[in-house]
């Protein structure tokens, strides 16, 4: 089934949602306080200095090298099926 | 009586189980042949047996023949063996002689139970399970003769479980006085007794007992799959077939019941549950068991329901107290000073002061020094464990307090959190909380109530992803069913409480028929 | 234990996830305050609708049975837009819950903890929903199950201690429709609507995992009355304890008021109570959006939701934070944007589109393979 | 397993970082008492009282001083209760604080409102301490009397008011929340407890003077200040305070009212009624352009003591007593109605809300500019109290009394 579909289902799915998310929040933000795209954008992306978003960030991130590490079991997963 | 019982079963399952000694030897380097010649199976069960101190091999003439008796002499009762078997086989008894073993056993022991060797494995199993073997020149197989054990302990009190009005019985180590007693107490022909052997090395005897016709036959197949599984080396107690064959090991709690009361046993069995009786142990387990079996205790049944529904309430809430109070006190104190009354706060404030100790410090010092003690108490003595509690209880309590190194109120707290642990009926159960106080005690300390109440979630959210034997472990709580409820919080009265666990998928899902309410007879007649 | 591991969940449980997550988030915010007094009757007007909300999209899983929310997507709009519009609905699922998520760390972090970060609240919840959630349905339904009980007699209890402690007054319930009907429907459609009885349609992703698919329909209507009910309860108690003006003005009416309890000089101080109750239905609340939208993905993207259970909700962790910088900007986004923008399209103007063409499909197939059976 | 060792790597980051929240009892120090003094240099002064743990502790008493003070000088409260530390040695909590202590001069000058956002604000800060005015002495001198019964000063003065409630009645029943709420209210102003020092304050403060039986000074309770908005305007003596609850929620009182009306002036006779359950109803309205208050009032009682000849087994002396007292309660309650309106011109009653609740759309229009409204409005009292038992005795043995004994 996931054989001719990308092999990084679950990275890109966490790609997918997680800068679709930010675009979003970035899209309302636009919406109500009348700002320029550019400002929200950067509004996200810029870190406050002091404020603890270290620990959220380095969810995220494990969140992210969770999904790479379970694509690559995913792929051994099938291989070993294949076999 | 319940040896014969015993024996009537065993030898009926053998035929059901068609479990052999060649089976059970199977890996074993052990030759699988019997010999027409008695001198070459001398030979062949001297070498297997030889360093055994307590192996005999009596060698005896019936008339011009050879013949041998071999037996575990630590294994059979001597004297029965001297009276039965060799005083009959004696030369100077004037029987006549035959040859052949089967009038050998028409002859001299109508009244023994026996069993005939045909294979070298039988024998030696037979030997090995405390028979006497009789060997004679010439025959294709030989005569096992059940001579009757030895002195066993004697049927005492429970010593884990007390209770105050009930039998007073105990499982001992042997495992036909364990079937006995719960034969005694089931007399019916649908109590099924199947046996096993597990451990590849120790080859012990492990019997499933259950109700035919109540018991889940997919329970059962399940219990039967897993025993099949265990492939280890030696099996010494109950506690191992419990590791082995409960669902999950990585868990606090115990998914498998177990007690060395044969009243709660019963019971168990009568809702539909499978018990496993292992040789050797007195702790009978019984699966699948759900969290409500450890908060109940066969002395439930025997008191009056409403008391015993109000002692099972606080059952409940003492596992709580157990499982939070050390905990609470810690994220009160040092977090949540605002949610304490303005006068217990003061005074607890100033029986702190001086306290060189964090509360969290304090307070793991505390458990940990009171676990100590626990632990001590058990392993010690008993005449030395009187003073370590003595010792505990005055030096560590008393002069820690004066000393100023804890305070008060938290000795309070570690004394009522340690009875509390206490009042669970099942003694594995309770260690259970006693491994996540301490757990609860590090979450409340990094996060105060929130902590506490984030572990709780945690906690259920574990409780009820466990199964035992394929049943929700929160079972008639979660999934809830509204018909369970009469005998899980509270007891409702006997009559009350018509329909087994379904939970347990029963076979036969009531109890007993209609309703037998008491009532007072009508009133007779005035006057007239 | 016949019935092998299908991830199932009760009648009942679904009625408890419901009633949890009703009173979840209205327990943190408190629902209605811009009609003053009048909040209650506000919300009583708002739990009829609601019920007819969730009535019709019971009805519309009807059609199809045993296929979720996203499935039923695919199959009236097609293959691709029906994924686009699918991804949509993930997308604000996830969103949704992220703002859950948020409001209880604001509520934590303004009440409780002043010097945590909450960030770390953020974590710790999304990590308790992320394991719940991993456990499979059948575990989260249970886990309602264990802690209804105890949400339900602390939301009761609290009332009446209120009553007790003579902090109630129901002079302040007066007077009754003051300014007429008027300004309460205009709360009422959309907001009132929409939060928190719209959020319903999420319940679209899990209602077809129900085992008795055919009583749905009732207990879903009857769970939405019920949780109706215990929201206009725990209104009449705010607004009879604080009064409407200062309802208005407290961001969280529920604790504010619990705060009010004062019993035998000793029972006092009982905010942990309500941190509790709005904890569990918080996490209710974020794990059913979270299902939704893994689920969602599941039908997307074509894998399991268990691969994903981690990730994406490490992300709704990241997004809760990064939301909106101050808690004002996150209220105002609640009262601007969401409901109009996102609540209305998705909960309503979706459904409602999709109805007569799902039963016009439904119809197609239905003849088709009659023609098919008889030939 | 990859996914335990992540998840324990998150949990012990958290943890090696954590306890934010967190102290210890040890390093605490407990508020009981706040006051607010106007400034000299800056805007306010605060004086707060702290209880002293050792000193409280009941296994050790030790005969020092259980409560100490701070003073401070700052703009704002919270700036200077953070700032306290300069002198304290431990974090001060405020969640216990059971009297806020403000001096008349800030309530007159700056008004209160400026300090009582940061209390509604802040988490802290729960709704159950007692706002009170401190008339004559500083404010600071409230927080550090010592009472010999109640270790700590505060304490006894929100538990002497909640007793007062209970026996008499002498406390408008404001908390913080009301306090605002009624500043904020159209139709009701705020109105809060008066308290006043009875001896030597400078005496006071001892820790020896708890072993006088003389308490040397002693905090007592003394009526009620008016507020128009968030501005102190007026006092209420102890009597027109518990008239004033007559008209909000009374929980108990007693009341002494002459037997005759125009009896003896050198020597008049009294009888005691204690009212043991009471309701209260406002009714506002418009009789054409003229406000209407009107107030009804029954509460049931029992008579607690007779001085003059009364035979109290007769339903006829019943009645008549009622009507005396009726009439009594009457006067009294609608002289203190009308004192306020002439005096203060602001409706601390309420009669504003309820105009709110029973005739909505009128009030819309006159609530603007209600208190013009309320000091020109009709008042008038309906009072029914009902006798229902005289104690354990029916005849007084003064009855017994030949007449002329009784007389002399």
């Amino acid at each position: 089934m996931l054989k001719n579909r990308m092999i990084r289902v679950v990275t890109f799915t966490f790609t997918m949602i997680f800068s679709g998310l930010l675009l979003m929040i970035a899209l309302i933000d636009m919406f109500i306080w009348q700002q320029s795209f550019y400002q929200c954008v950067s509004k996200l992306f810029a870190l406050d200095e002091g404020a603890n978003e270290g620990y959220v960030i380095a969810t995220a991130a494990a969140g992210f090298i969770y999904s790479i590490a379970s694509d690559y079991r995913i792929r051994k997963k099938k291989r070993s099926q294949q076999s | 009586m319940g040896l014969a019982d015993f024996l009537f079963n065993r030898r009926k399952h053998k035929n059901n189980n068609k479990i052999t000694a060649e089976e059970l030897f199977q890996q074993e380097n052990i030759s699988k042949k019997y010999y027409k010649s008695l001198d070459k199976n001398i030979k062949q069960i001297q070498e297997l047996f030889e360093h055994s101190f307590d192996f005999t091999v009596d060698k005896i003439k019936l008339g011009d023949t050879d013949a041998c008796v071999c037996y575990l002499g630590t294994m059979l009762s001597k004297d029965t063996l001297t009276n039965k078997v060799l005083n009959s086989l004696h030369p100077q008894n004037d029987h006549p002689k035959p040859k052949d073993i089967n009038s050998i056993r028409d002859n001299y022991f109508p009244t023994v139970s026996y069993e005939y060797a045909d294979t070298f494995h039988t024998v030696v199993w037979n030997v090995l399970n405390g028979y006497a073997v009789i060997m004679v020149d010439g025959q294709g197989k030989a005569l096992s003769l059940e001579i009757g054990n030895i002195e066993k302990r004697a049927i005492t009190e429970p010593s884990t479980q007390t209770i105050i009005r009930g039998p007073k019985e105990a499982f001992t180590e042997d495992i036909n006085t364990n079937i006995s007693l719960i034969r005694k107490r089931i007399r019916n022909p649908h109590l099924k007794f199947e046996s096993f052997y597990v451990g590849r090395d120790t080859k012990t005897h492990l019997v499933i007992g259950y109700m035919s016709t109540i018991t889940n036959a997919d329970i059962l197949e399940e219990v039967k799959k897993r025993i099949e599984k265990i492939d280890i080396g030696g099996v010494l107690d109950s506690g191992n077939i419990e590791e082995l064959i409960s669902d999950k090991s990585f868990t606090p709690f115990p998914l498998i019941f177990n007690t060395e009361r044969p009243d709660s046993i019963c019971g168990h069995i009568m809702e539909g549950k499978v018990a496993l009786i292992l040789d050797g142990s007195p702790f009978v387990l019984t699966v699948p068991s759900v969290l409500t079996d450890f908060f109940e205790s066969s002395e439930d049944y025997y008191q009056p329901f409403l008391m015993s529904s109000f002692v099972r309430l606080i059952r409940y809430m003492s596992f709580m107290i157990a499982l939070v109070l050390p905990s609470l006190y810690v994220a009160l104190s040092t977090f949540h000073q605002e949610l304490m009354p303005t006068q217990l706060l003061l005074s607890i404030q100033a029986q702190r002061e001086g306290v060189p100790f964090p509360a969290v410090i304090e307070i793991f010092v505390m458990e940990l020094t009171f676990e100590i003690m626990r632990e001590a108490g058990v392993r010690m003595p008993r005449a030395v464990g009187q003073t370590v509690s003595i010792v505990g209880a005055l030096v560590i309590g008393q002069a820690a307090v004066e000393a100023g190194l804890v305070s008060n109120v938290l000795v309070i707290i570690v004394a009522f959190t340690a009875i509390a642990s206490f009042v669970s009926p099942i003694y594995n159960f309770s260690i259970s909380t006693r491994l996540l106080r301490f757990i609860l005690i590090l979450f409340s300390a990094i996060f105060g109530l929130y902590g506490v109440l984030l572990f709780l979630i945690v906690m259920v959210i574990h409780l009820v992803s466990l199964r035992s034997f394929g049943v929700p472990y929160l079972a008639a709580v979660a999934p809830f069913n509204i018909k369970e409820q009469d005998d899980i919080f509270v007891r409702f009265p006997i009559w009350a409480n018509r329909k087994r666990p379904s939970y347990l998928y029963p076979e036969s899902p009531m109890k007993k028929k209609g309703k037998n309410i008491p009532s007072p007879p009508p009133a007779r007649g005035g006057g007239k | 234990m016949s019935k092998k591991l299908v991830e199932n969940i009760s009648l009942w449980q679904l009625a408890v996830l419901m009633f949890t997550f009703e009173i979840g988030s209205v327990a943190v915010v408190g629902v209605g305050t811009d009609t003053k007094q009048d909040a209650w009757i506000a919300v009583g007007v708002a739990t009829v609708l609601g019920a007819g909300l969730v009535w019709f999209y019971v009805y519309l899983l009807k059609q199809l049975p045993g296929r979720n929310l996203f499935e039923m997507i695919t199959f009236c709009f097609g293959k691709w837009l029906g994924k686009i519009i699918g991804l949509l609905y993930v997308y604000y699922f996830l969103y949704i819950s992220a703002r859950v998520l948020r409001d209880f760390c604001e509520l934590i972090t303004s009440v409780i903890f002043e010097n945590t970060p909450i960030e770390v609240i953020s974590i710790t919840m999304v990590g308790i929903c992320a394991y719940m959630l991993y456990l499979g349905l059948e575990v989260f339904g249970r886990t309602g199950e264990v802690f209804i009980p105890y949400v339900f007699t602390f939301i009761i209890l609290i009332g009446l201690a209120i009553l007790f402690s003579g902090e109630f007054q129901m002079k302040n319930l007066l007077p009754i429709l003051g300014d007429g009907l008027g300004p309460i429907l205009k709360h009422v459609f959309p907001r009132l609507l929409t939060f928190p009885f719209g959020e319903l349609v999420t319940f679209m992703v899990i209602i077809p995992y129900v085992s008795h698919f055919a009583k749905a329909a009732k207990v879903s209507v009857f769970t939405v009355l019920i949780s109706g009910f215990i929201i206009i309860y725990g209104t009449v108690i705010e607004i009879a304890s604080l009064g409407a003006r200062q309802m208005e003005r407290t961001v969280f009416p529920l604790l504010s008021a619990a705060r009010e309890i004062s019993l035998l000089e000793f029972i006092e101080r009982v905010d942990l109570v309500i941190v509790f109750v709005v904890m569990f239905g918080i996490i209710t609340k974020v794990s059913v959006f979270l299902f939704g939208g893994l689920k969602g993905l599941e039908h997307i993207m074509n894998i399991p939701y268990r691969y994903l259970v981690f990730p994406v909700s490490m992300i709704i962790g990241y997004i809760a934070i990064q939301i909106s910088a101050n808690n004002a900007e996150h209220i105002e986004e609640g009262i601007r944007f969401i409901p109009l923008y996102m609540h209305i399209p998705f909960q309503i103007i979706i459904p409602i589109l999709m109805a007569p063409l799902l039963i016009w499909k439904v119809k197609k197939q239905k003849r088709r393979s009659d023609a098919n059976g008889s030939r | 397993m990859k996914k335990r060792l992540l998840f324990l790597l998150c949990a012990a980051s958290v943890i090696l970082t954590g306890c934010w929240d967190s102290i210890e009892l040890n390093d605490i120090a407990i508020v009981t008492g706040m006051a607010i003094d106007p400034g000299k240099e800056k805007k306010y002064r605060l004086t707060v009282g702290y209880v002293n743990p050792a000193q409280y502790s009941k296994q050790n008493p030790a005969h020092g001083a259980p409560v100490s003070i701070m003073t401070l000088e700052g703009n704002s409260l919270p700036e200077i209760s953070a700032k306290m530390n300069v002198g304290v040695s431990r974090r001060l909590i405020f969640s216990h604080t059971r009297a806020l202590y403000i001096n008349e001069k800030v309530a007159k000058e700056d008004g209160v409102s400026h300090f009582l956002d940061s209390l509604e604000r802040s988490p802290q800060f729960r709704n159950d301490f007692n706002i009170l005015i401190t008339k004559n002495n500083s404010a600071s001198d409230f927080a550090m009397i010592n009472d010999p019964v109640e270790r700590v000063p505060s304490l006894k003065v929100q538990k002497s008011i909640k007793s007062l409630l209970k026996s008499w009645g002498g406390d408008p029943r404001v908390r913080l929340t009301d306090f605002i709420d009624a500043i904020i209210a159209e139709g009701r102003s705020p109105v809060a407890s008066t308290v006043v020092i009875d001896g030597d304050p400078e005496k006071g403060q001892n820790a020896e003077s708890n072993m006088e039986v003389k308490a040397p000074a002693r905090i007592m309770l003394d009526g009620l200040a008016v507020f128009k908005k968030d501005k102190l305007i007026g006092y209420l003596s102890l009597d027109d305070t518990r008239n004033y609850l007559w008209t909000q929620k009374l929980e108990s009182t007693m009341i002494s009212i002459p037997c005759e009306e125009d009896g003896d002036k050198n020597n008049p006779l009294y009888f005691d009624i204690v009212i043991t359950n009471n309701k209260s109803e406002m009714k506002t309205y418009y009789k054409g352009n003229q406000p209407q208050l009107e107030l009804n009032i029954f509460s049931e009682a029992s008579i607690n003591s007779m001085q003059c000849q009364k035979d109290l087994s007769s339903k006829e002396i019943y009645t008549e007593l009622e009507k005396r007292s009726d009439k009594q309660i009457k006067n009294m309650i609608t002289e203190t109605i009308k004192k306020v309106q002439n005096d203060f011109g602001v409706d601390i009653f309420g009669f504003g809300e309820a105009l709110n609740r029973q005739h909505y759309k009128k009030a819309k229009k006159v609530l603007g500019h209600w208190n013009e409204e309320f000091s020109r409005a009709d008042v008038d009292v309906n009072v029914k109290i009902a006798l229902r038992r005289s104690g354990t005795r029916n005849k007084s043995f003064i009855s017994e009394l030949p007449k002329k004994d009784v007389e002399d």
